[in-house]
């Protein structure tokens, strides 16, 4: 019942959104996104605590895995509503914040779907629900980037259709026309009975087709565009837990095909693709030239990260693969609401225009500097820690070769996002001075995600260990 | 310990008195080489007594290290004089490392370079500069053949070495011992300025290294100074001669034994004198970027004696 | 069963090879809507033999979206576009080789699902897959955003009647997500393809590169 | 409140020397806090080799935070990465399993890459802490690798588990890690030709920052590299001790060769933290050859003498950089040429400095010398291996320290001479003023340590012994009695407090011969002789350009120096000079022949991939079909 709710809840705001006008908008708004949160908060803890949640007889259901990215919705959700009131003019507020909350929804749907047709569905939903949050500037550039992110997203998604198909095929041609045939549970129970070369291939087209919503190299194109251009708080969303939707997808697979046709099929092509999307951004990091594209390939390369973690598999390698998913969300999002306020000040995202940043906004550079290194991997911050642990299991899986040319991709991206952080914030500021950014207010958000990643990072609470260990068991066989 | 003390001062004085006069004799012997009659032996005595006499001139640029360093340099050289076995193998400190006087060596380097600074003259940083770098390339060699003797008497105690090579002659005899005795005399000439690499005879500021770095120095300053010279050559010569001709060094210290050792010193010091000022009259002096390659040449000498006590065991 | 299953799709495959080679984007448009037609009927033909009423539903409710309502969104979307591309366009023999190999290529792909399966329709799975990856290749070498759109929906098609063919049809739930899901992609393209065109002035594709690097 | 708060840092710095030196004595100890963090949790212990490492970052950070006190003034900036940067390093030599020591490690690194940023606004240095940044990465990946196949390999993250499972490694399980750790912490170390951040990131700290990175974060890769060889990996083949020998006299040469044609004054010390650092690993390199060939006894004194080197280096180098330090902040420039007659205007920090020279220049009665003879006993002992190519390679060894030695002291003649004596060359240096107290009192603290580390070898010595003998599981040799230092039996012997009162009565010796020869005490203060023109004036002087330049053209093989000459002739006639400028700058050879093809290259492949964004959405879609269709071969 607690499902329904949950979902409701972003439904139910964003018609209201869509329809309320007057100055209460932003209040209303800042209400739906707490709700939400808190709605997220409790079925997590209740799925921790007790066991999982389902609703209306099966068809939503939320396990460990679905309960961590409900979650992180919710919270990446708040941070980026909190955000948005400064990129809309009153004018167009209710259509923005209608999609905004459109779009939470869907996402939630996704994850809380037990039905994985019905899954498929909700991030399709997810893309269409965001087109028109890419381009809302209505700018050149970002109605390109809309036409491209929908085109590549819809063909991409259709890919994974035809995933779905198969794996329902393999599903009924053993074990008859079953009314739940394609529920995850139904199809974790009977995935040993399934023919694993039809299995194997209905993989390779889900990993094609939910590659590209999760910005897998070479499916990634559309990323760079799309998070660039859009305004800050979807690219926030977009960035933070979007990516993360799709490799849930992914993951929702993975442990049925690991039962049906052995754990080395899917551990190979996840490693493989994720050094690709590693490699291939490390290389665009290495001279970025605009800090919104830079951010977006970091993007890119972190999902690589993670989808190394899941080839390198063991207990470690999922555990350190899905924290990893998190801290990047936490980071990401702060920095592209950071990013954001900085275009906004210096009205342009080229990383030559803004030189000095330290001086005019000592706060915004500030926090800017502290996500950035959260960002490259450097230790009090959280994703220090899941890569060690992704890379822990990589060596203790005896993957050298693969770990050690990891590490040496990250060492390049970390050099490329030094550099141009550097070229960003220090220096002596040239150039008209930018536009006074707001009180310290709106610095809260940023704080409370910095600080969540200091937990992640060297402060483990309690219910963390355990609760990456439930995610393990669930993923990996 | 009585007994060191006395033979610490007997040293002391030996060294202390005995350096003007073989720097004179050197001296009249090069003169009379060339047909010249030449400076009588003692007149380093006259000099130094001038010196003392007069009134010391020193630069307004200069700090007290300009004004420290004469004492420095004579106290490293007592120190040194000290150590090396003059008279008789048991040396008066009981812990005489070869590497501690080389070292001693490097401390009169380190404050006569900083003093010739001091005086703000080209003259000063000229000398200075070319003083570290001949000792800087010198100090590979000197190693090597100390590593070399080190093998063959199996210490680094001058003592022990003398005792060691005087109990066995044959030893002394060896191909690597000469290889040793022949580095050793290189890095000699380029330490203590003699020819080859520096003339100590002349004050143009082409040539000079050692002079250089004195010139600003007068009075008891410069007496000291160049007493402190002579020293180091006494003592570089007694320590090739006791060294590598280890005949006639008493092991026991008594009053007999010492006089003795002192005739047997006398006579071989008055050889090496004499060696050292044909060597003189027929080597002209090389020019300065061309003393790294001799040094590399004394260098491979050394390189060459220590693998032969490898190869020959 | 088999025999009326294997001409329709047949037949779908035949047309698809006619949108490759046809280069003005009306008569396309046309043959896009016939091989929605074929579908539809291929989606009853399954409904009364295989015994399976819900199929006939679903093939009604396939005519109204893609043979009536799409083509006539897409009219709109093309309706400034000249007919004939202004450049010369790549010589279509080249493609059509391309859709050939693509054909083998599903036919390969295909092959596990055959040994698995015994359903009469087994033997159209290959053609229905041809099908989607032949729309595929449409999509990727579309000139305009109208080829990309065309090509998409060609994929769609493809997909479709596998889907038909491989498992008659998937739970109602899912179906009808996947129609609506379509449905919407194209109106909201057609939002988008009239933004650009306003503000880029065409929809050609080599005018849309802006964003690099 | 920055006064507070380097109080603060003096008083941990006090805490950790008197747990260091409890560690040292043996006391152990461990504190654990399991689920803080995966891999074991967060956990330090206490033992001989980290008290010692964790006392030399006590004993340091005392008197750097007291300079700082008069440094930093009112600046606030710095404060709280200065107190991280000290707690950090504290932590490495206490950190007792993977994660924890890549904490410490890591925090260290990001610490002192805000301190090396102290001056926000000058490209170089924004330069220099990127490359050091990039390097500290790649050296924290190496030891990231390292460690996790150790973790793989003996199945735990905690260090005690890998000593005891050491013995049973297979070699290919040994040789890996050891490479791979031996890198991450030579990288940090500075051995060459991993030493290019170095001479670029520590003078841009501020000094008292330089002071420690230079004194103490160098020796923590020393730590490092002792404790994968002699602890996690203890039976090192003998060809890894001969390595880290080589390697070792390489760095000590090359280091010393740039820092003596250096200008820059801190960027001379800094080159000089890499000579040291080789002379350190050639003390080490020697004992693990010494342990591998079983003479246990010697590997005891040689890497006893590598520690005590590390020491003797950290008091004297923190006390060089300090002097640097008030030499800048009273002129504002670290350029020599620029300096000199400082010697009357900052009497303390002149005489100071002249000390820590000396020190540094291993002139006898000072600690420097002290160590330097040990090594060079250490190596004069491989007369005992039969192995001929050990011992030519420890001759090598010998040679080399031997050069460096004689360098150094050209080095840090320059350095003293040139920058403090004589006459000003700047109307800055003519105005400087002496450094405030607390910068004296630190300065004075450090050279006290020096002395008392130059005479107490008889005490120092046997602590360190008693500390690496269970490390190679050798028992101790016979090191002398209270005053004097032997080296077994009659090789060698050494007593440096009978060395200091001979020295001290010599030194008496003249004045009382001038007096008893009646020498006149008459003097008269006139200019400096300069071949009778009137007027002396600074130009005349010997620069440090000018003061190198026969090293320049002795090794011009190693330096390939450019001759650059612009003369700029009077209008009227060529025959009269309006300006005459020469500058003879050698060429960097590692940044030439290794970093900058590397990164030329990473940037042309960065290029090529640009193109893979081309903007078109033709291709983006042929991506998804391409990736669709290889993998469907390919899996």
């Amino acid at each position: 019942m607690m499902l329904v709710l949950l979902l409701a809840v972003p439904l139910v705001g964003a018609g209201g959104l869509a329809v309320a006008r007057g100055a209460w908008l932003g209040r209303l708004h800042g209400l739906v996104a707490t709700l939400t949160l808190t709605a997220s908060l409790a079925v997590t803890v209740t799925v921790y605590r007790a066991r999982d949640v389902t609703a209306l007889d099966g068809f939503l259901r939320a396990d460990a895995l679905s309960a961590w990215m409900v979650a992180l919705i919710g919270l990446v959700a708040v941070l980026a509503a909190l955000e948005a009131p400064r990129y809309v003019t009153t004018a167009v507020a209710p259509r923005f914040y209608a999609l905004f909350h459109l779009f939470v929804f869907t996402m939630l749907l996704a994850v809380t779907t037990d039905d994985v047709g019905f899954m498929w569905v909700a991030i399709e939903g997810t893309t269409l629900a965001s087109v028109f949050l890419v381009n809302f500037e209505r700018t050149r550039a970002s109605l390109e980037a809309s036409y491209k992110y929908l085109l590549i997203c819809s063909v991409g998604i259709a890919v994974a259709f035809l995933g779905t198909v198969l794996v329902y095929f393999a599903n009924v041609q053993l074990f008859g026309d079953e009314e739940y045939a394609l529920r995850w549970t139904t199809l974790l129970r009977l995935a040993p009975g399934l023919a694993p070369q039809v299995v194997q291939l209905a993989f390779v087209f889900l990993v094609v087709g939910y590659g590209t919503k999760a910005g897998v190299a070479p499916m990634h194109t559309w990323l760079p565009d799309a998070h660039s251009e859009a305004p800050a708080p979807v690219s926030a969303l977009m960035s933070g837990v979007l990516l993360a939707v799709g490799v849930y997808a992914i993951l929702r697979f993975k442990p049925v095909v690991d039962l049906a046709a052995g754990p080395a099929f899917t551990s190979r092509i996840l490693l493989g693709l994720g050094l690709l999307s590693m490699a291939v951004a490390a290389l665009f990091l290495w001279a970025p030239t605009n800090f919104k594209r830079m951010l977006a390939y970091s993007s890119v390369e972190h999902v690589g990260i993670a989808c190394v973690g899941l080839g390198f598999g063991g207990p470690w390698g999922i555990a350190g693969a899905l924290l990893h998913i998190a801290n990047h969300a936490l980071a990401k999002s702060t920095l592209f609401l950071l990013a954001g306020r900085i275009r906004a000040a210096y009205g342009s995202a080229d990383i030559t225009a803004v030189r000095g940043l330290l001086h005019p906004l000592p706060r915004t550079g500030g926090a800017f500097l502290a996500a950035m290194v959260a960002l490259m991997g450097l230790p009090p911050f959280g994703l220090f820690t899941s890569e060690v642990l992704i890379f822990g299991a990589g060596f203790a899986k005896g993957a050298i070769v693969e770990a050690a040319l990891g590490l040496v991709l990250l060492l390049v991206a970390f050099g490329g996002l030094l550099r141009s952080t550097q070229a960003m914030l220090y220096g002596v500021p040239t150039g008209p001075a930018p536009a006074a950014a707001s009180g310290a207010w709106p610095v809260a958000p940023v704080t409370l995600a910095l600080l969540l990643l200091i937990l992640t990072g060297v402060a483990w609470p309690p219910g963390l260990g355990d609760a990456l260990e439930q995610l393990a068991a669930i993923v990996g066989p | 310990m009585i007994t060191d003390l006395a033979l610490a001062l007997i040293q002391a004085l030996v060294v202390a008195a005995g350096a003007p006069l073989l720097v004179g004799v050197l001296r009249t012997l090069k003169a009379r080489l060339v047909g010249r009659r030449g400076p009588r032996p003692w007149q380093p005595y006259a000099d130094l007594a001038k010196l003392l006499r007069k009134e010391a001139v020193v630069s307004t640029t200069t700090s007290w290290v300009f004004r420290v360093t004469p004492y420095v340099l004579f106290a490293t050289m007592l120190v040194a004089a000290v150590i090396v076995p003059v008279v008789a193998s048991r040396t008066a400190l009981p812990f005489a490392g070869i590497i501690l006087l080389m070292y001693l060596f490097l401390v009169g380097s380190f404050f006569l370079a900083l003093a010739g600074l001091d005086s703000g003259s080209a003259f000063g940083g000229m000398g200075a500069s070319r003083e570290v770098a001949v000792a800087a390339l010198a100090e590979p060699t000197v190693i090597l053949a100390v590593f070399a003797l080190a093998l063959r008497a199996d210490t680094t105690n001058l003592g022990g070495i003398v005792a060691r090579l005087s109990g066995e002659p044959s030893l002394a005899a060896s191909p690597g011992h000469l290889l040793a005795f022949a580095a050793f005399f290189i890095v000699m000439l380029a330490e203590t300025g003699r020819l080859p690499v520096d003339n100590p005879a002349t004050h143009l500021e082409l040539t000079m290294i050692h002079e250089a770095m004195v010139l600003e120095y007068s009075g008891r300053y410069l007496a000291l100074v160049e007493w402190a010279g002579a020293m180091k050559l006494f003592v570089f010569l007694t320590l090739l001669a006791n060294l590598f001709f280890p005949w006639g060094v008493p092991d026991l210290v008594a009053p007999v034994p010492i006089v003795l050792g002192l005739l047997a010193l006398a006579g071989k010091l008055a050889v090496l004198t004499v060696g050292l000022a044909v060597l003189e009259t027929i080597v002209a002096k090389l020019r300065l970027f061309r003393v790294p390659e001799l040094l590399a040449g004394s260098f491979a000498l050394a390189l060459l004696s220590v693998t032969a006590v490898f190869l020959v065991p | 069963m088999t025999a009326a299953t294997s001409l329709l799709s047949f037949a779908g495959l035949v047309v698809t090879l006619a949108i490759v080679w046809r280069q003005s984007w009306p008569g396309r448009l046309r043959l896009f809507a016939f091989q929605s037609l074929l579908l539809a009927v291929l989606a009853a033909t399954l409904g009364v033999l295989a015994g399976r009423p819900r199929l006939v539903l679903l093939g009604l409710v396939f005519l109204v979206i893609k043979v009536v309502v799409i083509p006539r969104v897409l009219y709109r979307i093309g309706s400034g576009m000249p007919v004939r591309p202004v450049a010369p366009g790549k010589s279509s023999g080249i493609t059509l080789l391309v859709a050939g190999v693509l054909i083998v290529v599903a036919y390969a792909v295909m092959l596990p699902l055959r040994t698995v399966t015994a359903l009469p329709t087994a033997g159209a799975i290959p053609l229905a897959f041809a099908m989607a990856l032949i729309g595929l290749f449409l999509c990727v070498t579309g000139r305009d955003a109208l080829g990309h759109i065309l090509g998409f929906l060609v994929f769609e098609n493809g997909i479709f009647g596998l889907a038909l063919l491989a498992t008659y049809g998937l739970p109602g739930i899912v179906e009808a997500g996947v129609f609506l899901d379509v449905l919407i992609i194209v109106l909201i393209m057609e939002g988008v393809v009239g933004q650009v065109r306003r503000e880029h002035e065409s929809i050609d594709e080599p005018k849309l590169r802006e964003l690099r690097g | 409140m920055s006064v507070l708060l380097f109080g603060l840092a003096a008083a941990g710095g006090a805490l950790a020397t008197v747990v260091g030196v409890a560690g040292m004595l043996g006391a152990g100890g461990s504190l654990s806090l399991p689920g803080l963090v995966p891999l074991g949790g967060i956990a330090l212990s206490l033992d001989p080799l980290g008290g010692l490492f964790l006392a030399m970052v006590g004993t340091t950070a005392i008197p750097a935070s007291i300079y700082a006190i008069g440094y930093a003034g009112g600046e606030r900036r710095g404060v709280l990465a200065y107190l991280a940067f000290v707690s950090a390093m504290g932590l490495v030599p206490l950190a007792a399993n993977v994660m924890t020591f890549l904490i410490a490690w890591e925090l260290m690194s990001l610490a002192s890459y805000f301190l090396v940023l102290h001056d926000r606004d000058d490209p170089e240095s924004v330069d220099a802490a990127w490359l050091y940044a990039v390097m500290s990465q790649a050296g924290l990946a190496c030891l990231l690798a390292g460690m996790l196949l150790l973790t793989a390999a003996t199945g735990s993250a905690t260090f005690a588990d890998w000593a005891s499972a050491a013995p049973d490694l297979t070699p290919g399980a040994r040789v890996l890690p050891l490479l791979l750790l031996g890198l991450g912490f030579a990288s940090k170390a500075g051995v060459i030709p991993l030493h290019v951040w170095l001479p670029r990131a520590h003078p841009a700290a501020p000094s008292h920052v330089s002071a420690l990175m230079s004194g103490v974060m160098v020796k923590l890769g020393i730590y490092g590299l002792v404790r994968a060889s002699l602890d996690w990996l203890s039976p090192t083949p003998v060809w890894w001790g001969a390595a880290v020998l080589l390697a070792g006299a390489v760095s000590a040469v090359v280091g010393i060769l740039y820092a003596v044609v250096e200008r820059d004054l801190k960027r001379l010390l800094a080159f000089s933290s890499i000579e040291n650092v080789g002379v350190i690993l050639i003390g080490l390199g020697a004992g693990l050859v010494f342990r591998g060939v079983g003479l246990g006894g010697l590997a005891v004194l040689a890497i006893a003498a590598a520690l005590y080197h590390a020491v003797n280096h950290a008091a004297f180098k923190s006390l060089l950089f300090l002097g640097a330090g008030a030499v800048v902040h009273a002129t504002g420039t670290r350029n020599m040429n620029a300096l000199g007659g400082l010697v009357t205007r900052m009497p303390w920090t002149a005489g100071c400095f002249v000390f820590g020279a000396a020190a540094i220049a291993a002139l006898p009665p000072l600690n420097g010398f002290v160590s330097e003879w040990l090594i060079f006993q250490a190596l004069l002992q491989n007369v005992q291996m039969a192995r001929l190519e050990l011992n030519l390679t420890f001759t090598f060894g010998l040679a080399a320290l031997a050069l460096t030695s004689g360098l150094t002291l050209a080095c840090f003649v320059k350095a003293a001479g040139i920058t403090f004596l004589a006459v000003p060359r700047s109307d800055a240096a003519a105005r400087a003023h002496e450094a405030p107290v607390s910068m004296r009192a630190a300065m004075v603290l450090l050279a006290g340590a020096c002395v008392f580390l130059g005479l107490g070898p008889t005490l120092v010595l046997p602590a360190l012994a008693r500390l690496a003998g269970p490390l190679v599981g050798a028992e101790l040799p016979a090191l002398g009695d209270g005053l004097t230092v032997r080296i077994s039996g009659e090789f060698a012997a050494l007593s440096p407090v009978a060395l200091t009162v001979v020295l001290g009565a010599a030194l008496l010796a003249p004045l009382v011969a001038l007096r008893l020869l009646r020498a006149s005490h008459r003097t008269r203060w006139y200019e400096t002789w300069a071949c009778g023109r009137m007027l002396q004036t600074a130009r005349m002087e010997y620069t440090a350009t000018a003061f190198s330049n026969p090293f320049k053209r002795v090794f011009d093989f190693f330096y390939r120096p450019e001759k650059r000459l612009d003369i700029e002739f009077h209008p009227d006639s060529r025959f009269f000079v309006e300006r005459i400028e020469y500058a003879n700058p050698t060429r960097p050879l590692f940044e030439e022949w290794l970093y900058e093809p590397a990164l030329a290259a990473l940037s042309r492949v960065a290029a090529l991939t640009r193109r893979v964004q081309s903007g078109s959405a033709n291709a983006y879609l042929a991506y998804i079909l391409a990736a669709l269709l290889l993998l469907l071969v390919l899996a």
